[in-house]
């Protein structure tokens, strides 16, 4: 950058929203005045398509090298702007902004003195900064356009079956030796009760047949390196280690039923106390014989116990396994504290196959609050049309189980309703048990570096805005892994996350942000520290000296603030460019 | 990418802006019509969002200029679908861009003509609560940042032409038809709310400080009419005693409504926080049938209602609402459940969680596309389990509140977003 | 002024080339009309802005008039055409003070007209003398009359509206409305300090929930904020 | 202004005028005691050259910087006031007049206490005003050194020719087929009985022969713009139109010669009833047999109609379009005047047939005979011949039927005798006035130039300024401002000329510094004034009102409309008008 700094500093009216408070014509008259300003010029409005040429025109003849615009706030407008400059020749990183609207003149209309002030300050600081400001790239890099599926259940299955119905190359990875996973168990699904095999089969012969789709069966991922677009990944299965070299995860590991201790509503005493899922099979398989009464409780295991927060971010490094074990024993005795979402449609799908089975048999479902949400509302007036009964029971009083004569249990509980105690006898005692996140999942997390939400499952990137993309570029969430999900839900959710990795995958190339960390070598000594706070493993020590994957840097700067060589700098926020504003303002 | 047909996604709310989004970053040309000024849809209006408590428009305005710059979504707004042929791969589109009367190319959006059209009109996005004029911006980060002339209010005075400095106003602007050879169609319409001056008892629209739980967004809202202070319309006074009734024409069989519209608990406890955090010292109840906080994150959030804020949770739905002619304040009475007593409470203000309804223009666009609706009106996927975001046209989808209450919420609707674009791409690839 | 019984006092705005001849030719010609009256020359009535009416009115004048050229006469084409606009507006004003009509009175005067000049005077006095005293002191009215919505709307009087005729005038009407009851309420916090809704609502006998409205118009433009609160209800104070 | 305000205030007693009714003294008391006043004293005439001297004196004595001079109306004294103040170093826009005479004095003839209150408030508002007056500069602009002459009649013609021999430029219009006007059609003159003709051809000759007179005939006016110095005029001749630019417009389009209404002493049923222009054609064209008899009645039409025939609150039409329907109308009601010349007319006629056959027995009817100057031994002279003169009282006024062998039957009321008369006649003859002409009336229009309550062109004042009127730059000669005969119209005419010449001379006009002025910080550019000015001096200029000084007439129409409350209005500032109000109602 040896030439001199030629900057041209274009001043914005924008109509009387700037002009009609900040004195614009003096501050282009000051803006001359300053060092390197090689030209200046104040517009009635600079985004016009006037202002625009006119920027351009002016980097043309007068050979500008650094463009500044004072106008509004670089939120909205800066794309803008830098596109001039790159259409004019001009690097879009030699453009600098000043916010002289948002931060100036519409925040003080009744000084119009101070306002010009500020104003020029605003103008003198960019101008301080442009002098310092380096043409930067954005680096591109490829994105394999393969993709790996971890767990093949339903969402598993029907994520890969649309991204190789987008003809990306799909590995399907799935621990069992069959895919399908819990849905292959279930009997029939809520609403519509129709087989679960009916759901299931017909992605499983998919997925085996799409010739895009490499189904690896009772395999497990080993090791998960590289990043976004360069997944290298490591699985073990039969056929021992294999290598596969993916653009991006889709991480379908599922969940599983969580299983009361031991002496919990006496299950595992009176072995006429199961879960919902025993239930399901029993129906399944026919096992069931007529009973005169079964009374289900909801939320068993679910809605308890206090939520830990875990030190997320250090999560990471600390050591899993043995967390993880911790975390499963402790949630054994109290229970998961959140709602499971399904567990009230489930159970009165189960108590309306066991009417339609035995219809004088009586149904009893105990609940708290019946989250029959969305529509199934029907569903549950069907149900109620079956005769079975519902009794909303104190949530804190939870019902009492007791061996009766012959091999029928005594059901006791507070029934809010009627406002006292009312007993049952009951052939079977059903307890409707939450989904749980699965240990897989954690150990997947580690080598992914994706955080685990409070509850164990892994968090997505935005609990709002991002659903199924995660922190970590490249790895997406579908189906249950992210929480309890019914199959529908885990479908759409799969199919989110495809549509999210096809992104990637359909374009091939990563434009990343310039703005990343750079290391400089000869001052490096590796000591690590940036590998250690880099909140996007960013950065590497590759044989005593750290290196940046710029991929990963989202340059936030806290690497170059904590190198105790100062051997990282960042790319368009320098210290320099900053300093001169910094300076330009107070000297 | 010319090779790939293009996409239209009808509705830019936050469900059409995902999908639009998705397609468009890989390389899908997307036509985004949404019929009111700006897109952002119901999300837009919303003041906080549960459980994280985030702003709702601060999440949100990203994602919506994102659309507004990205180079292969092209927006169409305040245009309506007109005419629909053709099939899957190729669909031919005619889209009414009604006329803004204001040069899209030319505003800046600096809304001098607005601050200075003499012609005030409740404003719609503030559920009618705040004042807007008759060439206004719904609200202030509004995309396109562009004016919009109503001319049903607009009483022609031509000052705003005057005052432009980009001479951006044009009251002669005439509608524009405008025809597109599209792949696939993407519906994301939303919701509209129950009317709840269908349940008479509740005295909505009688009596002041009865309102809807979107209109308690906007008076929450820091950018709302009261600019966040939270006041009763009928005279300003800070309610210090809010009543929620839960499912007001939801889960009700009179009213054909029989659904739940599954998002009501949720907010309700939010903004039951919210009304806290304003007014510490308010009394809040929530009354409800069932408390729906279904879903993670949830429980956590109702346990801390009700033991931090000391929100008290009724388990009724009222009777009838009353006002006390002295005291102009309401009176609300109800069957308590746990007593099994009839007993009412004052309330200075008292919050109807209408039931979400197909949103009007639903039953119309069904009819245009050839697709059906179920009988809440809503679109029917085909199959409810396996192919949730279809339609029973190949080739158009469906996104978000529009399908019913399959929605939860905002993660919901941006899912099955993502989840359509997936859809139309697989199709697309199909057919090419 | 220390007088038995009830003086009206009337202002009368004469154009400079008709009306205030007008009344000299009165003079020449020796018609006696009653003193009450004092006049102010302005170029043309044209030049009335209807601040200055409202003004009087707010400073005690128990009627004001009016006077310009014969319609056609106007020495400034058609000034007198403006003004009676502008009166027609300001008489729509003047219900919503709850000032009688009657006493704002606009007529032509020729140069030549001085029977009439004397005519309309002692005419004004007696429809006063029958009124009596003017009641409303509204100050803050004629700071509606200064906004730039309300003038601008009253400019418009002038010309054809492009929309419905019943639609348009419902609109002004309101406008002109809003604008009287915003300036009111100013007005009354600037007197009396920041005060809540309900007080404002006594104070001005304007419902509650229209006060809210208003005050929502004006925290929007920056007129008006809250000041701290007051038994659960918000002071409102002007910037 | 800067300078603390010293004004004095000198009230006038106009002799009785004002000091007969007002308190005079009292007066000058009480604004001794108003703000700012540093001195007052009265004076019997402020307007006389003592009391202007006396005012320039207190000026200097002293120091005063404004002054309020409360006498009688503006419109007739300003300018000489203005001047005394010029003089004593006072910018004549720190003058503030108060009308305590026409608008006080004057109408409360009867209540001397109210009449000086009043006159206080008058001071006390002129007073308030004068504290806020600023000085003002009058932009000059250039005068149009050509004039145009509007009628062709012998007048007309006089005034041309005068200012064409100065060397002006002289543009007539005249919308006969020929110049000469009514003369033309006269026979002999009185009191020297020249043919008219020989007085008016010469006339004609000359203007027709002079190279700085253009005479247009068959045209008509239709439409004048502009203002003093600079009228924009456009006529319609036969074939094309014309359009002239001048400086200052002469107004002789004359009178018009009042026809009885059909069936009025049998005028129009009769043919032995005429009317003298009919009579002097006839005598002219010698066509008049030797009569026996002769009545001439006077006065028919003239001195009988009120002065106005409205009520006044019914009032709507201008006084310009009541004399037109008036006019055409042809009313027997007549007109208020008197028509001055009749009488010496007639008694010219009466001469002439005396003459032409003196056995013909010739009376005149009349109520007063006006022979007024110098005419009564042209007077004595008829009686010598021995010319009948009866009175009648206007009451009673003489009745005319048929009477045998086709001839009259005059029968009148003799008050002198107490009894009627009656006579056989052979021809009734007709005195009617000159009334005014439709020309003048539409002319009065277009030039905005007020008519008298007799229809006629009202003279800024009778005395003082018997050619101005209240319009700067028009001039009113001959039977235009009211009827006058011949000799008479010459005066008026060579009068004209020389106030035209001196107004010409000028080149540059002072125009009034009364003009608006914009704050273009307030200014919205929403174009209201440009919309509203009827000058188009507001123009809209980079979204801001610019006014053009010289096209500004100060009507104030755009300060009273702009919403911004923009626009000024130099000297008639809302403050000054605001604090007129306050004063009105201090009291």
């Amino acid at each position: 950058m040896e030439e001199e700094t030629k900057i041209g500093v274009f001043i914005c009216h924008c109509g009387v929203n700037i002009g009609g408070v900040v004195d614009v014509p003096k501050v282009t008259e000051y803006a001359k005045t300053l060092p390197n300003v090689a030209h200046a010029e104040h517009n009635l409005y600079t985004c016009s398509e006037a202002g625009l040429d006119s920027i351009k025109e002016a980097i043309k003849k007068l050979g500008l090298n650094r463009v500044i615009v004072a106008s509004c706030t670089p939120r909205t407008h800066e794309p803008l702007f830098r596109s001039a400059c790159k259409e004019a020749g001009l690097n879009p990183y030699l453009f600098e902004m000043a916010n002289i609207r948002e931060q100036c003149s519409w925040v003080h209309p009744r000084e119009p003195e101070r306002a010009t002030k500020k104003a020029k300050d605003l103008v003198r600081m960019a101008v301080g900064r442009a002098k310092w400001l380096m043409p930067q790239t954005e680096p591109e890099l490829e994105v394999k356009d393969t993709s790996l599926v971890i767990g093949a259940g339903v969402a598993g299955m029907t994520a890969a079956l649309t991204l190789a119905n987008q003809g990306f190359k799909v590995y399907l990875i799935e621990k069992e030796e069959e895919p399908g996973g819990i849905v292959r168990e279930l009997y029939k699904l809520y609403p519509t009760l129709q087989d679960a095999s009916e759901i299931v089969n017909p992605l499983i012969k998919a997925v085996k047949s799409h010739k895009k789709i490499e189904l690896l069966t009772s395999t497990d991922v080993s090791d998960i390196g590289g990043y976004v677009g360069n997944f290298e990944v490591t699985v073990s299965g039969k056929k021992g280690e294999r290598k596969l070299e993916v653009g991006t995860i889709i991480v379908a590991c599922g969940a599983l039923n969580y299983e009361p201790p031991e002496g919990l509503y006496q299950y595992g005493v009176f072995d006429r106390v199961i879960t919902q899922q025993q239930l399901d099979n029993m129906l399944k398989k026919g096992k069931l014989e007529k009973p005169d009464r079964i009374v289900m409780i909801q939320c068993v295991g679910a809605r308890k116990g206090e939520i830990r927060a875990y030190q997320l971010e250090s999560f990471p490094k600390s050591d899993t396994a043995e967390l993880l074990r911790k975390i499963l024993k402790a949630r054994k005795e109290e229970g998961w504290p959140y709602c499971s979402r399904i567990c009230c449609m489930n159970a009165i799908k189960n108590a309306i196959l066991v009417k339609s089975q035995y219809p004088d048999t009586d149904v009893v479902i105990l609940y708290g609050d019946l989250r029959v949400y969305k529509e199934y509302e029907d569903f549950y007036t069907k149900s109620r049309e079956n005769e079975v009964r519902f009794i909303r029971i104190m949530e804190e009083v939870p019902a009492e189980i007791g061996q009766a004569q012959g091999d029928k249990l005594k059901v006791v509980a507070y029934d809010m309703l009627v406002g006292q105690e009312v007993e049952f006898l009951a052939d079977w005692v059903v307890l409707s048990t939450p989904l749980r996140p699965r240990k897989a999942e954690v150990l997947l997390a580690r080598m992914l570096k994706v955080p685990i939400s409070p509850d164990g499952f892994l968090m997505e990137a935005h609990l709002k805005l991002r659903p199924v993309d995660t922190s970590v570029d490249g790895v997406f969430l579908a189906g249950t892994a992210s929480g309890p999900k019914d199959v529908s839900e885990s479908i759409i959710s799969a199919k989110a996350a495809a549509a999210r990795a096809a992104i990637l995958m359909a374009n091939k190339k990563l434009k990343t942000e310039a703005i990343t960390s750079v290391v400089d070598e000869e001052l490096c000594i590796g000591c690590g520290l940036c590998e250690e706070i880099c909140p996007y493993g960013a950065h590497k020590v590759v044989e005593g000296k750290s290196t940046v994957i710029e991929a990963l840097c989202r340059g936030c700067g806290a690497c170059s603030v904590e190198c105790p060589q100062r051997a990282i700098s960042m790319r368009h926020f320098g210290d320099q460019e900053i300093l001169a504003q910094v300076e330009a303002l107070l000297r | 990418m010319g090779e790939k047909p293009a996409v239209l996604v009808v509705g830019g709310g936050v469900s059409g802006i995902q999908a639009s989004l998705d397609l468009a970053s890989r390389g899908i040309k997307v036509y985004l019509v949404e019929k009111s000024p700006s897109i952002g849809g119901r999300m837009a209006q919303l003041d906080k969002t549960f459980p994280t408590m985030d702003c709702s428009m601060c999440i949100l305005a990203p994602k919506m200029i994102e659309c507004a710059h990205h180079p292969n979504v092209q927006l169409l707004t305040y245009s309506e679908l007109r005419e629909v042929k053709g099939s899957v791969g190729n669909f031919a589109v005619e889209v009414l861009k009604k006329p803004r009367y204001v040069d899209e190319t030319k505003c800046t959006g600096c809304g001098i003509c607005s601050e200075h059209c003499p012609s005030e009109v409740p404003n719609e996005f503030d559920m009618n609560l705040g004042i807007r004029k008759a060439i206004y911006m719904p609200f202030p980060q509004a995309v396109p940042r562009v004016m919009t002339v109503d001319k049903e209010n607009c009483i022609n005075c031509g000052l705003c032409e005057k005052v432009c400095g980009a001479q951006a106003v044009d009251l002669e602007q005439r509608a524009e038809e405008i025809e597109l050879d599209v792949g696939s169609i993407i519906l994301a319409t939303g919701f509209d709310l129950f009317d709840p001056a269908g349940l008479p008892a509740y005295g909505y629209g009688r009596y002041k400080d009865v309102i809807t739980s979107l209109e308690l967004e906007r008076l929450l809202c820091a950018s709302g009419p009261t600019g966040g202070h939270l006041v009763r319309p009928s005279d300003g006074k800070m309610p210090k005693s809010v009543a929620f009734i839960q499912c007001v024409g939801s889960r009700d069989k009179r009213l054909g409504t029989a659904y739940c519209s599954s998002i009501c608990c949720k907010y309700s406890i939010k903004d039951a926080v919210l009304i806290k955090e304003h007014i510490p010292d308010a009394r809040v109840n929530i009354f409800y049938i069932d408390m729906r906080a279904f879903g993670r994150g949830f429980q956590d959030f109702v346990n801390r209602a009700k033991t931090e804020y000391g929100i008290s949770f009724i388990r009724s739905s009222p009777g009838e609402i009353t006002q006390d002619p002295a005291e102009k304040n309401l009176i609300l009475w109800f069957e308590d459940i746990a007593t099994n007593s009839v007993q009412k409470l004052n309330f200075d203000l008292v919050v109807l969680c209408p039931a979400l309804l197909p949103s009007k223009g639903n039953e119309k666009l069904a009819e245009l596309l050839g697709i059906e609706v179920d009988k809440y009106g809503f679109f029917k996927a085909p199959n409810l389990i396996a192919n949730p975001v279809d339609t029973t046209v190949p080739g158009i989808f469906a996104s978000g509140y529009c399908l019913g209450p399959k929605t939860g919420d905002i993660p919901d609707s941006i899912t099955q977003g993502s989840a359509t674009a997936a859809r139309v791409a697989e199709v697309l690839a199909e057919a090419s | 002024m220390g007088k038995t019984g009830f003086e009206p006092r009337i202002i009368v705005f004469c154009c400079n080339w008709r009306a205030y001849v007008g009344a000299d030719m009165a003079g020449t010609s020796r018609l006696q009309y009653s003193p009450n009256i004092r006049i102010i020359r302005v170029m043309c009535c044209g030049r009335m802005d209807p601040t200055f009416v409202l003004s009087a009115f707010s400073w005690g004048a128990d009627g004001v008039m009016i006077l310009g050229c014969h319609p056609g006469d106007c020495n400034y084409l058609k000034g007198n055409f403006m003004a009676e606009r502008r009166i027609q507006f300001l008489r729509q004003a003047l219900k919503h003070m709850g000032i009688e009509e009657e006493r704002l009175k606009l007529d032509w005067v020729s140069a030549s007209e001085g029977h009439k000049f004397a005519y309309l005077a002692n005419e004004m006095v007696g429809k006063l003398e029958k009124l009596g005293p003017i009641k409303p002191r509204l100050e803050e009215t004629v700071d509606a009359f200064r906004t730039e919505r309300l003038r601008w709307v009253m400019g418009l009087a002038h010309m054809e509206p492009k929309i419905e005729k019943k639609r348009y005038f419902a609109k002004t009407g309101e406008i002109m409305r809003d604008e009287i009851e915003r300036q009111t309420i100013i007005g009354k916090i600037k007197e009396k300090g920041p005060m809540t809704v309900r007080e404002l609502s006594e104070a001005t006998n304007i419902a509650t929930d229209r006060i809210l409205r208003h005050i929502i118009a004006l925290r929007k433009v920056g007129t008006i904020s809250e000041a701290g609160e007051k038994e659960d209800e918000y002071l409102y104070q002007v910037m | 202004m800067s300078k603390e305000n010293r004004i004095g205030v000198f009230v006038c007693h106009c002799g009785v005028n004002i000091g007969s009714v007002v308190d005079v003294s009292s007066v000058v008391k009480f604004a001794e005691t108003l703000p700012e006043v540093a001195y007052a004293e009265e004076n019997m005439y402020l307007c006389s050259e003592a009391g202007l001297e006396s005012i320039k004196d207190a000026i200097a004595k002293h120091g005063l910087n404004k002054v309020v001079i409360a006498a009688c109306t503006p419109r007739t004294h300003e300018i000489l006031l203005k001047e005394a103040c010029q003089e004593a170093g006072i910018n004549p826009y720190l003058l503030e007049i108060a009308n305590i005479r026409e608008q006080c004095s004057w109408v409360h003839l009867n209540e001397p206490k109210k009449a000086t209150e009043k006159a206080k408030d008058i001071v006390r508002m002129a007073v308030e005003k004068v504290r806020l007056l600023e000085p003002l500069e009058e932009p000059e602009i250039g005068v149009n050194e050509s004039v145009l002459v509007v009628g062709g009649g012998v007048s007309g013609l006089t005034a041309a020719l005068s200012l064409a021999n100065q060397d002006i430029d002289v543009f007539m219009i005249e919308k006969e087929a020929d110049v000469g006007g009514v003369a033309r059609t006269l026979n002999e003159v009185y009191p020297t009985f020249q043919k008219a003709s020989d007085i008016v051809e010469p006339f004609i000759k000359a203007a027709k022969a002079h190279k700085k007179i253009k005479i247009f005939t068959s045209t008509t006016l239709k439409d004048i713009k502009g203002f003093a110095g600079n009228f924009h005029v456009t006529a319609q001749s036969e074939k094309n139109p014309i359009e002239l630019d001048v400086g200052a417009i002469i107004v002789a389009c004359g009178a018009w010669n009042y026809e009885p209404a059909k069936g009025m002493y049998q005028y129009g049923v009769h043919k032995g009833v005429v009317t003298h222009l009919e009579l002097e054609k006839m005598l002219r064209e010698g066509t008049l047999k030797k009569p026996e008899r002769v009545v001439m009645i006077q006065c028919v039409g003239s001195r009988t109609g009120e002065l106005w025939g409205y009520e006044i609150p019914s009032l709507v039409q201008s006084d310009a379009a009541r004399l037109l329907t008036k006019l055409l109308a042809k009313k027997e009601e007549g007109w208020p005047h008197c028509s001055k010349i009749c009488c010496m007319n007639s008694v010219k006629n009466a001469i002439l047939i005396k003459k032409l056959y003196p056995e013909a027995d010739v009376c005149i009817l009349y109520s007063d005979l006006r022979t007024y100057k110098g005419y009564e031994d042209f007077y004595t002279n008829a009686r010598d011949l021995e010319v009948r003169f009866i009175k009648y009282d206007l009451e009673t006024p003489p009745k005319v039927v048929q009477g045998p062998k086709g001839k009259l039957n005059v029968t009148v009321y003799e008050p002198l005798a107490g009894r009627e008369i009656d006579f056989i006649s052979d021809l009734v003859v007709l005195a009617t006035p000159l009334i005014p002409s439709k020309d003048g009336i539409l002319l009065s229009r277009m030039l905005k130039v007020p008519l008298a309550p007799d229809g006629f062109f009202m003279e800024a004042h009778p005395k003082v300024k018997p050619v101005g009127v209240h319009s700067e730059g028009v001039f009113v000669v001959g039977t235009a401002s009211g009827p006058r005969d011949i000799p008479e119209s010459i005066a008026s005419a060579k009068a004209a000329a020389a106030k035209v010449s001196t107004f010409i001379s000028k080149r540059k006009l002072k125009t009034e510094g009364i003009i608006a002025a914009v704050d273009s910080d307030l200014c919205i550019g929403c174009g209201m004034c440009e919309e509203l000015c009827p000058y188009g001096a507001a123009k809209i200029e980079e979204n801001k009102s610019k006014i053009t000084e010289v096209l500004c007439r100060g009507c104030g129409i755009c300060a009273a409309e702009c919403p911004k409350q923009a626009i000024t209005m130099r000297h008639f500032t809302d403050k000054q008008i605001l604090a007129q109000v306050r004063a009105a109602l201090a009291g």
